[in-house]
């Protein structure tokens, strides 16, 4: 693993995914958002928002809803 | 001769005394049987077999007179030295064989010929002085006799 | 022809083996068939080896038996230099009251045959039909007291064992015979093994155990050895359905013989006094409920449950019912195992039967009851014995051995014995025994090395009752009994000179 | 202030229902059925002479003092092993009895040496009094005879003596050793006048099977084992009852005092959490509090590369607030942070994280639980609605099955181990999983019905599996699940556990669990009366961490074992305050009492009372503070009694973090490897200097008392204090019982908590408030704290951390008995003496394929990094798998652990390391190197000389 932050964030997202995987896609994306929103500082979260916006290479396919689930939420249109 | 110790004939001799309820006298008695006494690696071994400390497999064997730490001679010798031997004079006989060999109660000849123990009470009171060479009874026995009985053991 | 060579200890420590194969060859160099069966011994010892052929009037003793005496069996009979006659006509086994020990030396003690041919396994077999509680309150009806020394009732502790709720219950027999003097439990086990099994068994029945232990002390191998082959001849031939029997051999510690100790030692443990309550009864063996009794007493009992309660109880006196076996030894002319009622006295004991001491000197003292058993002077043999009696001239029947002493004896020497033989036993748990003992020994040294003889035995009288009040168990609490009682009868032993002469 | 004294009554007392009425001494007392008469008799005051009995031990009645007569019973009873009756009349004095008493205590003293004034227990040793009180005056037999007197001391042991010479045979130290502490390494050799007390084969001390957990010594009623400390210093003059500041068992002691000087700490018998018990490190291991070591002095320096200098408070503190203040105006407020320690108070904790989130003005607060206990909370909270374990420690005594995972009592909470030990020679099962085998599995007296040795890194797996079969089976508690649950979720998580990759035959490829045998260990799991979960940091440390304490929940919910005593629950805490320190909202997401701070109704709450606003945005955890300051958003850290540097993950990458901060503050007792790279240094101040409070494993809230002067001036809370207000900060606190009143004023489940009602009840444990007035001793009885319990679904997703060609072996990691965590204290006491460095264990088959001795020297490297240690063969271990402790600086295992962790909680997964081992020839150069760096990072130059 390499140490750069936005490459442990990426994993950190996934593995959280991966924790909710067995959901429900819709209550899976829900829980991931959730957990994001509850244990991540703002900084991180602008880090993997940016990330996405970059094409959130690396994010597994549930991760990517979570986290632009997330960014609809924190950042309304 | 008793065998040297050997650890794997020690376990073989424990396990076959595992299954029986408390089994450590048993055990006990069955190494010193072998081995002629109970070394420290005895100890060990029946602590780590039996689940119990080194500590209390040692009070055990010092406790009981049977058990001995120590290798004793070829041949040993218990002389009863009880209530009923001493009114028919074991004890006068005892000493002069032990003179005779040089030796303290519970020692041994040079030679590790023979170990000379007491012990109290073989039930054979009722013809004093008696005693026990290796597993065998000896009753009556005047100083002679007994004498002799010492000089059978080579 | 049938001749019948005891193996028993004291005959085998006596050349019985020897002798046995004797017989064989010179019958074989004779030509002349014979039988030879290894009895028990009858337990008339200065006898030992007592031969005995077989012959239209009876079984014709021959004793004590050289290998130089062999030849002379082939020959004329009443003419042989040992012939004590028909042996069930020598007195020393005519006036015995034989209920425990009827089978005794009559029968070849590993032949099951001859044992139930001899009403063995009659009690069993009723108590088979009997309730436990019955069972229990026909032992109960007997009078029998533990045997072990204590007297304790025998029919309540199984009673309590009985009520006791438990998994696993546990008979347990006392088989630690240290009593110098004493040699009844060896006796039965090597001449009448399937007796004792008898009586485990019953007691089994009767508390609802299913696991018996005998502890017998290494002192004994031959009983060790003749007993384990009889657990395995009565369990194969299916005489013990759900009850498991094994011999545990002793390790050489007196203290053993305490039924606590005896437990822990059973277990695999130091064997230590356990302070009661919890009495074993309730939690013995194992933590379990467990009966715990001397050899004696569970060979009394297949006699109880054969004949019923009354005719044990018919026989003895006061509160001391059925008989006893007196062990007679040390220096006697007679020694042996004497089983009679009680009731009879000391006196009769030591020069009727045991025919005085060996020596032919005086008797200067009998001790009672084992090491821990007091000392009587001859002034005392109008004693009859009884617990109670014993017990009021501060002496215990304890085991039945009587040790007879001739007035070469020393009995300051004697004091001293009795506690260096406590302080070489103690098992090291209670004060009073571990350096009481010790302490008795040394302050015994000065007395007889003469040193202030009089402070010196006030010194020794207090320890006793330190260790009479303040002992755990039996072997501290008991020692006292043979220094006081040498001390009281016997002063002129301890350098205790007539007052007058002392005193300004 | 005196010295507590402690009543012995000379037996246990009992809890029978059933009175029993008795006169003693003509006086009518009344106790419980099974009351020995020696303690009712103490009960009403009467002290019948005794010198075996003690009441924290079984009668024995060896001692003969204790004698009494009984009417209408024959002989002198011992009233220690005498059980009163109704009725009973007891006489305790009287002539004859005066009279044995003083035959016995003349046979004791015809063998002990008459150096009364010269003995290191004079004025406190209970033969000394027994003789007086019987009144023996002259010991007739003379000193002439056998005697013990010339018998050998053993100074063995580094904390305690063995002089035999003054041995009563009492054998309270044997029965110490067997019923409390459960080692049975002492014995009495031999019989008679021969007895001889004796560890192992009548060894020294040292190399016996002792453990050194003092018991003996403190049942000791004479000299013979005798504290070196006491007979260094003398006997103590005053004390106090304090709580150890070691592991999350919270003994409760009392620190034995000569003025300043500690002469020794005695564990004390009414400590709820140990009962009078202790393990080496609380008993003994306290010397690192005056060590040489230790700093006094607050430092500072420019740069990590220069040696520190000495300053006064004043001055570091206001340059540490400098730098803070400049970095946030430069970087913005979310650019700072701080660390509480789970070392400190309750009281000091919550200072910390009121700082950082009032005065910083961030949540960027976190602990080290985030490296051991923090998917506890995460699991806990979220299936049965708190983070803490469920029971109290006396909950075991009811408990029928045991089941450990991933916990190592006997070394890692040794006082709680023994009283579990007891249970299990009670007839308690126990059944161990656990990759090594721990001695629990098979200790003298205690054996493991199952040991199911699993492959590290399948928790998850493994408890689904013990579940799988409780359903299969039908062992379920389905009238608990409907009464307590909610039964959908149940019916959702059930149909979950039963899919088949969930069987115990289909896990066994992940495990290496036989099935057979995981099936059996979980029928006697759930078929138990009472069936009780411990677990430890083994369960925690994983990738899966979390997923393994919701496992765990389910499996205790869905049989039925939660919400009485003997069942549960129950984390074993590592630290003494780790719990407190979770507590008292030291977590970037959490206030006080676990409220998230997104909770408008709690950030209300703090914020009318601190007079501030607070962020209602979850701060940094430690591992994403170190990526923050390697990015460059994050420059100033203030670390309260931690040494991340050693305890974190990948050291290497903790380095680069901590090196690229513009201020780095550290408050110890030791410049440690954290300090290293720190630019202020802050003395920090031992539990014994002073007052506050920790909160044990079992939510125990204790107090610890000053009585001593801190070293370095200041309580750490007054350090704090300082910086604060130094940041701006208004606040005033004299006293820290104030801080708690704010806890107790401010978190609800602390509501009844103050230190009058501390001094009150001894401890209490939360919650504590109108609803439990004296606290909770077993949580969730009527249902569960969030409502109904939730069975959570906790799929087994194995780590990314795999073995490989380059990498085959396991690296799994723990503690030993004698050295405690980063070892900053134990490493400091005479305690590594037994284990002096770290070791590999490897087992025998892995150690002989690589030409491996016992005692080589080997590298031992992974995709992180790579150390060298000495390795020890055993098969405690499994095939495949190497261990090792982290106790030790020089080794820095966690050089090799790498930076996976908790998908949830970001927990490092320290128990599952790939690597490589091979012959080395010692330290690696690495080694070498940070050795130097850190001699050269400790230079200290002494303050100028005033002019």
């Amino acid at each position: 693993m390499s140490h750069g932050t936005i490459d442990r964030l990426v994993y950190m997202a996934n593995q959280i995914s991966k924790a909710f995987a067995h959901d429900p896609e819709a209550k899976a994306v829900a829980e991931i958002s959730d957990h994001l929103k509850k244990f991540w500082e703002k900084r991180m979260l602008a880090q993997i928002f940016h990330h996405l916006d970059e094409g959130g290479e690396g994010l597994d396919p549930l991760a990517k809803q979570a986290v632009a689930a997330l960014q609809r939420k924190a950042q309304p249109a | 001769m008793t065998p040297l110790w050997d650890a794997s004939r020690a376990a073989e001799i424990i396990a076959q005394y595992l299954p029986l309820e408390g089994p450590m006298l048993p055990i006990l008695h069955a190494l010193q049987e072998e081995f002629g006494y109970i070394n420290d690696d005895s100890i060990r071994l029946v602590a780590q077999t039996l689940n119990v400390s080194r500590a209390e497999v040692y009070g055990v064997v010092s406790f009981y007179h049977d058990f001995r730490q120590a290798p004793h001679g070829r041949h040993v010798l218990k002389i009863c030295r009880a209530e009923a031997c001493q009114s028919m004079g074991s004890e006068a006989n005892a000493s002069k064989l032990l003179q005779s060999l040089g030796l303290d109660w519970g020692g041994t000849t040079p030679d590790g010929r023979l170990t000379v123990e007491s012990v109290y009470c073989l039930g054979l009171c009722a013809c004093a002085p008696s005693a026990m060479l290796d597993h065998d009874l000896h009753a009556r026995l005047d100083e002679q006799g007994l004498k002799a009985l010492a000089g059978e053991a080579v | 022809m049938r001749i019948f060579v005891p193996r028993d200890s004291v005959s085998v420590a006596l050349g019985a083996d020897k002798l046995a194969a004797a017989i064989a060859s010179q019958a074989a160099e004779r030509g002349v068939e014979v039988s030879i069966v290894r009895n028990g011994s009858r337990g008339l010892f200065w006898l030992e080896p007592l031969v005995e052929v077989e012959t239209a009037q009876g079984r014709a003793g021959f004793g004590p038996m050289t290998q130089a005496d062999v030849p002379a069996l082939f020959g004329d009979l009443a003419a042989h230099p040992k012939a004590v006659g028909l042996v069930e006509e020598i007195p020393f086994l005519a006036k015995q009251q034989r209920l425990t020990f009827s089978r005794c030396g009559i029968t070849d003690p590993l032949s099951l045959a001859d044992y139930q041919a001899h009403d063995g396994f009659k009690g069993l077999e009723n108590a088979r039909g009997m309730e436990p509680a019955a069972i229990c309150a026909a032992v109960k009806d007997s009078g029998l007291r533990g045997r072990g020394g204590a007297g304790f009732p025998t029919g309540i502790k199984w009673e309590t064992v009985r009520n006791a709720k438990a998994e696993q219950k546990y008979i347990v027999c006392n088989a630690d015979e240290g009593d110098s003097g004493t040699f009844a439990d060896r006796l039965i086990i090597e001449a009448d093994p399937f007796c004792l099994i008898e009586g485990m068994a019953i007691a089994g029945l009767a508390v609802g155990a299913t696991r018996g232990y005998v502890y017998l002390r290494s002192e004994y191998p031959l009983a060790i050895q003749i007993l384990r082959e009889a657990i395995v001849i009565a369990t194969q031939a299916g005489l013990l359905p759900n009850f498991a029997m094994e011999v545990r051999e002793g390790a050489g510690a007196y203290v053993c013989g305490e039924e606590t100790a005896l437990l822990d030692s059973l277990e695999g443990k130091r064997g230590m006094v356990r302070a009661k309550p919890p009495i074993p009864a309730l939690q013995g063996l194992f933590g379990q409920p467990t009966v715990i009794n001397n050899v004696l007493s569970l060979a009394a009992v297949p006699y109880i449950l054969a004949e019923g309660a009354a005719a044990y109880a018919a026989c003895g006196m006061g509160r001391s019912r059925g008989t006893m076996p007196v062990q007679i030894a040390g220096n006697v002319k007679h020694g042996g195992l004497f089983e009679i009622a009680f009731g009879i006295t000391l006196g009769e004991l030591i020069n009727d039967i045991g025919g005085g001491t060996a020596s032919g000197r005086p008797v200067k003292a009998v001790q009672a009851g084992g090491p821990l058993g007091a000392y009587f002077a001859p002034s005392q043999f109008d004693t009859p014995y009884d617990y109670e009696a014993f017990a009021a001239r501060d002496g215990l029947i304890g085991h039945g051995g009587l040790v007879v002493f001739d007035d070469t004896m020393d009995m300051a020497h004697m004091a001293r014995f009795a506690m260096e033989f406590c302080a070489h036993e103690s098992c090291g748990k209670c004060t009073p025994c571990r350096i009481g003992s010790t302490r008795g020994m040394e302050t015994l040294d000065k007395i007889m090395a003469g040193e202030k003889v009089a402070q010196n035995t006030e010194i020794l009288r207090d320890l006793c009752e330190t260790m009479k009040f303040g002992s755990l168990c039996a072997l501290g609490g008991f020692t006292p009994y043979p220094v006081v009682s040498a001390l009281n009868l016997f002063p002129e032993d301890f350098g205790a000179t007539p007052l007058p002469a002392a005193a300004e | 202030m005196g010295l507590i004294q402690e009543t012995d009554y000379g037996t246990k007392p009992r809890q029978a229902t059933a009175l029993v009425t008795l006169t003693i001494d003509g006086e009518s007392i009344t106790v419980p059925e099974g009351t020995s008469v020696m303690r009712a008799a103490a009960e009403m005051g009467t002290q019948i002479p005794k010198l075996c009995a003690t009441d924290t031990l079984d009668s024995f009645g060896s001692c003969r003092l204790c004698l009494v007569q009984i009417e209408g019973r024959p002989g002198t009873p011992a009233s220690c092993t005498t059980p009163v009756a109704p009725g009973m009349v007891v006489h305790t004095q009287n002539s004859k009895l005066a009279k044995l008493r003083k035959g016995v205590m003349e046979l004791y003293i015809s063998d002990h040496p008459l150096d009364c004034l010269t003995c290191s227990a004079n004025g406190n040793c209970e033969l000394q009094d027994a003789a007086g009180e019987v009144g023996l005056r002259e010991v007739r037999y003379g000193y002439e005879g056998k005697n013990h007197l010339d018998a050998e001391k053993d100074v063995s042991n580094p904390y305690f003596q063995f002089d035999p010479s003054k041995c009563i045979v009492c054998s309270r130290c044997v029965r110490a050793c067997e019923e409390i502490q459960g080692t049975f390494a002492l014995t009495i050799g031999g019989s008679g006048f021969n007895s001889k007390v004796s560890p192992g084969i009548s060894e020294d001390f040292f190399d016996s099977e002792c453990v050194s957990c003092g018991a003996c010594v403190q049942a000791c009623p004479t000299a013979t084992l005798m504290e070196k400390t006491v007979i260094e210093i003398g006997q103590p003059e005053h004390s106090a009852v304090t709580t150890c500041a070691y592991c999350g068992v919270g003994c409760t002691f009392k620190a034995e005092m000569r003025g300043e000087e500690v002469v020794r700490l005695v564990p004390y018998k009414d400590g709820k959490a140990n009962h009078g018990h202790s393990c080496v490190k609380g008993r003994f291991a306290w010397g690192y509090a005056t060590h040489k070591d230790r700093i006094t002095k607050p430092m500072i320096r420019e740069k990590i590369t220069d040696p520190w200098k000495e300053v006064t408070y004043e001055e570091a503190i206001s340059y540490a607030a400098d730098k803070f203040k400049q970095i946030q105006a430069e970087h913005g407020k979310d650019s700072i942070g701080g660390i509480t320690s789970s070392r400190c108070t309750n009281e000091e904790t919550f200072l910390v994280q009121k700082l950082i989130r009032a005065g910083f003005g961030n949540n960027n607060v976190d602990t080290c639980a985030r490296v051991c206990h923090s998917p506890t909370g995460y699991g806990l909270v979220n299936t049965y609605g708190t983070s803490a374990g469920t029971q109290d420690f006396d909950s075991v005594d009811e408990a029928d099955v045991i089941l450990v995972i991933g916990a190592n009592p006997t070394d890692g909470h040794p006082v709680f181990a023994s009283r579990m030990k007891k249970r299990l020679r009670e007839g308690a099962k126990l059944i161990v999983a656990d990759p090594r085998r721990i001695d629990l599995v098979r200790t003298p007296h205690v054996e493991a019905e199952h040991h199911l040795a699993l492959r590290p890194g399948t928790n998850v797996a493994l408890v689904n599996a013990l579940a799988h079969t409780v359903i299969e089976e039908g062992l379920a508690d389905e009238n608990f699940i409907r009464e307590r649950c909610d039964w959908e979720e149940f019916a959702e998580w059930a149909a979950f556990i039963m899919r088949p990759e969930n069987s115990p035959e289909a896990t066994e490829v992940h495990t290496g669990v036989p099935a057979a045998e995981l099936r059996a260990a979980a029928r006697l799991y759930a078929k138990a009366r009472n069936g009780a979960i411990y677990y430890g940091l083994g369960v925690t440390e994983h990738s899966q961490g979390t997923s393994t304490v919701i496992a765990i929940a389910n499996l205790a919910m869905a049989t039925g074992n939660v919400g009485r005593p003997g069942v549960g629950v129950n984390p074993l805490r590592g630290q003494n305050n780790v719990q407190g320190s979770c507590d008292m909202g030291s977590f970037p997401h959490e206030f006080p009492g676990y409220r998230h701070v997104s909770d408008d109704t709690a950030r209300h709450i703090l914020e009318i009372d601190w007079g501030v606003s607070l962020s209602n945005e979850p701060g940094l955890r430690i591992p994403n503070m170190i990526d923050a300051a390697t990015d460059g958003t994050f420059l100033g850290l203030y670390i309260q009694g931690e040494d991340i540097v050693q305890s974190d993950p990948d050291t290497k990458h903790m380095i680069s973090g901590l090196s690229a901060m513009k201020c780095v503050v550290v408050q110890d007792l030791f410049l440690n490897e954290t300090a290293d790279y720190a630019h202020v240094f802050l003395p920090g101040c031992s539990f014994l200097e002073k007052d506050g409070t920790f909160t044990n494993a079992e939510r125990r809230i204790q107090r610890i008392r000053k009585v001593m002067k801190p070293k370095n001036g200041y309580a750490d809370w007054e350090v704090t204090l300082m910086l604060a207000k130094a940041m701006g900060m208004t606040m005033e606190y004299s006293h820290p019982s104030e801080i708690m009143d704010e806890v107790a004023r401010t978190t609800p489940s602390f509501a009844g908590v103050s230190y009058k009602a501390l001094d009150d009840l001894g401890s209490i444990q939360w919650p504590c408030n109108e609803k439990a007035p004296t606290g909770t001793p077993v949580m969730h009885i009527d249902g569960f704290v969030r409502g109904r319990g939730k069975f959570i679904i906790s799929d087994y997703v194995p780590t990314d951390e795999k073995t490989g060609p380059r990498f085959p072996l396991l690296l799994t990691t723990g503690r030993i008995l004698s050295q405690y965590n980063v070892g900053a204290q134990t490493r400091r006491t005479e305690n590594s003496i037994w284990h002096a460095e770290d070791v590999l264990e490897i087992h025998p088959f892995d150690a002989e394929t690589r030409g491996v001795k016992d005692g080589s020297w080997v590298k031992l490297a992974s995709r992180a990094g790579e150390t060298s240690l000495r390795a020890k063969i055993t098969d405690r271990v499994a095939p495949g798998v190497v261990y090792t402790t982290f106790h030790h600086p020089l080794t820095q295992a966690n050089v090799i652990t790498t930076d996976y962790s908790d998908w949830a909680t970001n927990c490092p997964e320290y128990k599952v390391t790939a690597v490589q081992i091979s012959l080395s020839n010692g330290p690696t150069e690495w080694q070498n190197e940070y050795n130097a760096h850190s001699a050269q990072a400790r230079r200290i130059v002494p303050p100028v000389a005033a002019e």
